[in-house]
């Protein structure tokens, strides 16, 4: 097996916890600041690697490209609604969980 | 000359010229009223133009686009269409005429109704033309949504409660309707790979998937059309838009989805479509007779008797399906057909008249309108005149129209749809009666001023159009047949 | 090909449940939305139509889709601009029923 | 390689089907915001090993659009949920 | 390739879009049936690439997660401030009707189900026409040279309908302000100083891309306007000198300029919409990019939902105070 090939599959399979675990970060987490964090870990993490991974396999650079740019934009979306949201959420007057309740 | 008059598509222009001035009428709205004379003038003109190509050269097919028909989209061109076109042109020409005289510039709202009328108008008026041409099931369905979206916006010009509710209803029943049309088509495409209306005729296997996409084409057009007891959403809609605008949805919009059922059923699906469905629509045909009729002897409004009238006129045509069968068919069908174009002109008189009156007395309630006498009299005398095609007293088109369909029924041998045309007869001479008598008991009330001309004389004009197109009606008769899927003689003597 | 079929079948299936939606429920949002899943299910066998022909699919159904697409967004924006005139001129989301015209 | 790619694509669906628990607990709008954009997050990951797997690139045409879009209903709903709209009595043809 | 697994993708992509459906339909807040719709139109764009559609796919996820989204949560917000967030009243299963519709509904799926088993196994479709006339068309992508050549008559009709859609709205409302104050948010300004030349730009690739592989008028329209919308929800507006017949200008400026082109042919002698000859191809580019910026300006407006105020056409009444006080 081609040494690229094995790498891409280690990336892969290393994105899929990411994802599990924005899931149930989403589904466990006491508050929604809290459950912001799992999103990000999806998006800037899980993406990622899953796009590293594609990008190893790409047949040029344009095509690598375009995958990193895609992430990119995920990443730049996912920041500004994770702050937009969690600003909205304690404007609204949510407390963030302080561990105590 | 004559060559020019024989191959131009003249056809096209009562679709584009339409489209391009409700462009104009956008940008420009000042100069709204202006453009949408013009327009109707040139439609008229075209629709004209087309009537005569049809009479001296026969049907056609036009090519959209320089492509044959699997892969563009056809026009169709034939008698049918025409008959369509002609109401279309009566109807949209007077009620212009109306309306410019109706939506005046007086203040901010009545400004802002002038101003979205015209653009919405004119695109209903395109939406409507095209569809009475279209050759092609999926464009079919555009230009039903052309025509509903654009009948919407109109229903709820006036901004009322009333107004907003009925629009939205109509927005709804619209919706059901167009995509269940819309399901229909695609299980078509999907058994036989093309939507032309031709083609399908010549290919369509009286099968099961046939069936279903038939039931389901049809139940959203019975739907669109409001036949009962699906007609729930038209009173609201048509009796609280703005007058003109009722006249245009009762006597021009609900024909247009009738066009669609008549040329899927009698064209496409002949031999699909079994007895039973037929005497099915034939049934809720009666139905629809009956109820609007007795519905309509119980209003209170001037304009919900008209609405109801509409949804038990709307019954008549569909006598079409069961009765249009063996040597009656062509007696039937030219009978709808003239139906068609009688009631438009005479409902969309009746609404025009209602809009006068209102407009004089400030409201419509029969009861307020009791001992009107003078000047609402005289109105009332144009209803009258009106309702002399819609009850069908002879000479009147309506007349003939009913006459033919009493002989279909007699050839067929259905007596139960000559007894319901009867009964309904009797019926519309009943609440046309109930508002007559309005006009002939003593006054009390102060005298009202004259009515604007320009809302005079429409009306009247519809009105005696309608009447004596029952003296001139051997030539829409004859239009009639030409490229419809029926042929025959038309039996105008009874035949026991 | 049966994939296809599955895709029709949820199709119809789509159409009907938007259908019901459309009927039962009074809220005029939630009509919108109806009609909207309505409209997809009908999409949906188009396009599964289209997967049917073999080789590359049927490029006409995807373009009359794309033109239903469209014809929705229309429809639902107006419907949407309704609904909110009318939340606003009765302050209510819903169409008069008969029981509350009698109330 | 394609089978990993279509398997992962399948538990990406999964994990889509499990966050909707998250839709339907709530409690607040926000959580239920939260859960459609990271579906869109994860629907971009599915397009791009779903266009892998089978070796069509348009997919990653739409992956793109998804990113670009994924901020713009959000951003809806905050600006939703932040000012309140202006009441709309004063409005001029109400009373006509 | 992995049938099996990919098939298992296939039976469970529409069990799950059946499932988001009927949440969306049943569940009794509306905000969370709005959310959602919108994850039913996510996994709705994964369906049609699933299904080899890439143009529809495009047209979905650009819609469905840009404009639909925003269109849908701005009206719930307008509509609850205005008649106040109340759980909407589940089905009325009391009703006869109701139970009536029910059954038929349910009668009618056995019944479809049952006749798609008619369905040809090997149809023939218009794929292999299309293909036999491509090079006539002046576009290189099937989709495209169906939609503004081979079916171009309902393409017009449509955008009339998009227009119409427009009027319609601008017919029924004033425009609110947008929001009463902008999201204020430096975040969100630099996100749009980076977003909205990408978007811009995407758009363009998006169009180009149209002429010969998936992509079109459409799709590039519905990434402008979601560009127009970040815009607009950090507070920009349109000056008020070009909100009156300048915006009008450009709302139809499309479907003017594809009009003007279909009428050239019947002008010399052809079918309507039949282009000159070489013609083809710039015609229909220039008509797909006066479509893009028409298309994204009337799905803006219809997010704004309403004509703009203070317009010279409707000037506000004489003195407000006066209004207020006649109420």
């Amino acid at each position: 097996m081609d040494p690229r090939d094995i790498l891409s599959i280690v990336f892969l399979l290393a994105a899929a916890p990411f994802f599990l675990a924005g899931t149930i970060g989403l589904l466990r987490f006491p508050d929604v600041f809290c459950r912001l964090h799992a999103l990000t870990k999806a998006d800037n993490l899980g993406l990622g690697l899953i796009v590293i991974g594609l990008a190893l396999q790409a047949d040029t650079w344009l095509q690598s490209a375009r995958l990193l740019l895609i992430w990119l934009l995920v990443m730049l979306s996912g920041a500004t609604v994770a702050h937009l949201i969690a600003r909205t959420a304690l404007r609204a007057g949510r407390k963030p969980w302080s561990g105590r309740s | 000359m004559n060559a020019v008059l024989l191959t131009h598509p003249w056809s096209i222009w009562t679709i584009i010229v339409p489209l391009a001035a409700a462009v104009l009428a956008f940008l420009v709205p000042r100069r709204a009223p202006l453009a949408g004379i013009i327009t109707a003038l040139s439609v008229a003109l075209f629709v004209a133009a087309t009537a005569y190509r049809i009479f001296l050269a026969g049907p056609h097919i036009q090519l959209l686009g320089g492509w044959q028909a699997p892969l563009g989209i056809t026009l169709r061109v034939d008698g049918p269409a025409l008959i369509m076109l002609l109401t279309s042109g009566l109807v949209g020409l007077t009620v212009s005429f109306y309306a410019a005289g109706y939506f005046t510039a007086a203040d901010r709202q009545e400004r802002r109704q002038q101003h979205y009328f015209w653009p919405l108008w004119l695109l209903l008026w395109a939406g409507c033309n095209a569809l009475f041409l279209s050759g092609d099931l999926f464009n079919l369905y555009v230009t039903l949504e052309l025509v509903t979206l654009s009948s919407i916006a109109l229903a709820a010009l006036n901004g009322s409660s009333a107004a907003l509710d009925g629009a939205m209803r109509y927005l709804m029943a619209g919706l059901l309707g167009s995509l269940s049309y819309l399901l229909g088509v695609a299980l078509i495409y999907g058994a036989y790979g093309t939507v032309d209306l031709t083609l399908l005729g010549q290919t369509v296997r009286a099968d099961g998937l046939s069936r279903a996409a038939l039931a389901l084409m049809t139940a959203g057009l019975l739907l669109k059309t409001a036949l009962f007891p699906l007609h729930f959403w038209l009173p609201p809609a048509h009796a609280s838009a703005p007058p003109p605008v009722s006249a245009l949805l009762s006597g021009l919009v609900v024909k247009a989805p009738l066009l669609i059922l008549f040329r899927l059923w009698f064209e496409v699906f002949p031999d699909t479509a079994t007895a039973g469905m037929a005497h099915l629509l034939g049934i809720l045909g009666c139905g629809a007779i009956i109820w609007g009729s007795l519905m309509a002897l119980r209003q209170q409004r001037l304009k919900l008797l008209v609405a109801y009238s509409t949804v038990a006129q709307i019954g008549y045509f569909f006598l079409l399906f069961p009765l249009a069968r063996g040597e009656a068919a062509a007696t039937a069908w030219v009978g709808v057909f003239l139906l068609v174009l009688a009631h438009g002109c005479s409902k969309a008189s009746m609404f025009l008249v209602c809009g006068t009156i209102t407009r004089l007395a400030g409201h419509d309630r029969l009861t307020g309108l009791a001992g009107a006498g003078g000047t609402l009299g005289a109105r009332l005398l144009v209803f009258a005149l009106a309702a002399v095609t819609l009850v069908g007293m002879p000479p009147s088109s309506g007349f003939i129209a009913k006459w033919l369909l009493i002989n279909a029924a007699i050839v067929t041998g259905q007596w139960w749809y000559l007894a319901t045309i009867a009964l309904g007869t009797l019926l519309a001479s009943g609440y046309v009666i109930r508002v007559l008598s309005l006009a002939f008991t003593e006054s009390q009330s102060p005298p009202l001023p004259i009515a604007p001309r320009i809302l005079r004389w429409p009306p009247l004009a519809l009105a005696v159009v309608a009447l004596l197109l029952g003296l001139a009606a051997f030539h829409p008769a004859v239009l009639t047949l030409a490229g419809a899927p029926v042929s025959g003689i038309i039996l105008l003597e009874m035949v026991p | 090909m049966s994939v296809s079929l599955v895709y029709t079948a949820a199709g119809i299936i789509l159409f009907l449940l938007g259908t019901y939606g459309l009927v039962a429920y009074a809220h005029l949002l939630r009509k919108i939305l109806a009609a909207n899943i309505m409209g997809s299910g009908v999409f949906m066998v188009f396009i599964a139509v289209a997967g049917r022909t073999p080789g590359a699919p049927d490029p006409v159904p995807h373009a009359m889709v794309l033109t239903g697409i469209v014809v929705t967004v229309a429809f639902t924006s107006v419907a949407l601009a309704l609904a909110v005139r009318i939340a606003r001129t009765s302050n209510r989301a819903h169409l008069p029923g008969r029981d509350e015209e009698q109330r | 390689m394609t089978e990993l790619c279509a398997g992962l694509a399948l538990f990406l669906l999964v994990t889509i089907v499990l966050g909707l628990i998250r839709i339907r607990r709530g409690p607040s709008d926000a959580d239920r915001m939260l859960s459609a954009q990271l579906f869109g997050t994860t629907g971009v990951a599915i397009l791009l090993l779903l266009g892998q797997a089978t070796d069509r690139s348009f997919w990653w045409d739409v992956a793109l659009v998804f990113a670009l879009l994924s901020a713009v209903t959000a951003i809806a709903f905050v600006s939703r949920t932040e000012p309140a709209e202006t009441a709309q009595e004063q409005r001029d043809e109400h009373g006509s | 390739m992995t049938p099996g697994l990919l098939l298992l993708f296939d039976l469970l992509l529409p069990a799950v879009l059946l499932w988001l459906a009927w949440r969306s339909l049943t569940s009794s807040d509306l905000f969370r049936a709005v959310i959602l719709f919108i994850a039913f139109s996510l996994l709705l764009a994964l369906a049609w690439v699933r299904m080899e559609a890439p143009d529809v796919a495009l047209a979905e996820a650009a819609i469905g997660a840009g404009v639909t989204g925003a269109l849908l949560l701005v009206a719930l917000a307008r509509i609850e401030s205005a008649a106040g967030r109340r759980l909407s009243p589940s089905a009325r299963w009391r009703s006869a009707a109701l139970v009536l519709t029910g059954t038929a509904l349910l009668a009618a799926a056995a019944g479809l189900l049952w006749s798609l088993r008619l369905l040809p196994t090997m149809p023939g479709g218009l794929g292999p026409l299309v293909d036999r006339h491509l090079a006539e068309s002046g576009v290189d992508h099937p989709v495209t040279a169906v939609l503004l050549n081979f079916r171009g008559y309902d393409t017009l009709l449509e955008v009339g309908v998009l227009l119409l859609a427009a009027i319609a709205i601008w017919c029924l409302d004033e425009a609110v302000p947008f929001l009463q104050q902008p999201l204020e948010s430096q975040l969100l300004t630099g996100f749009n100083r980076m977003m909205l030349p990408i978007l811009l730009l995407s758009s363009g690739y998006l169009l180009w891309l149209g002429s010969h592989a998936p992509g079109g008028a459409f799709q590039a329209a519905s990434l402008l306007a979601a560009g127009m919308l970040l815009a607009l929800f950090s507070g920009a507006s349109l000056p008020a000198q070009w909100s009156g017949l300048p915006l009008r200008l450009l709302l139809v400026l499309g479907f003017f300029a594809f009009l003007a082109a279909a009428i050239i042919g019947p002008l010399t002698g052809r079918a309507l919409l039949h282009y000159p000859p070489a013609w083809e191809k710039p015609l229909i580019l220039l008509v797909e990019w006066l479509l893009t910026l028409s298309i994204a300006l009337i799905l803006t407006a219809a997010v704004i939902g309403g004509r703009p105020t203070g317009s010279r056409l409707y000037p506000p009444p004489s003195s407000p105070s006066a209004e207020g006080r006649r109420q």
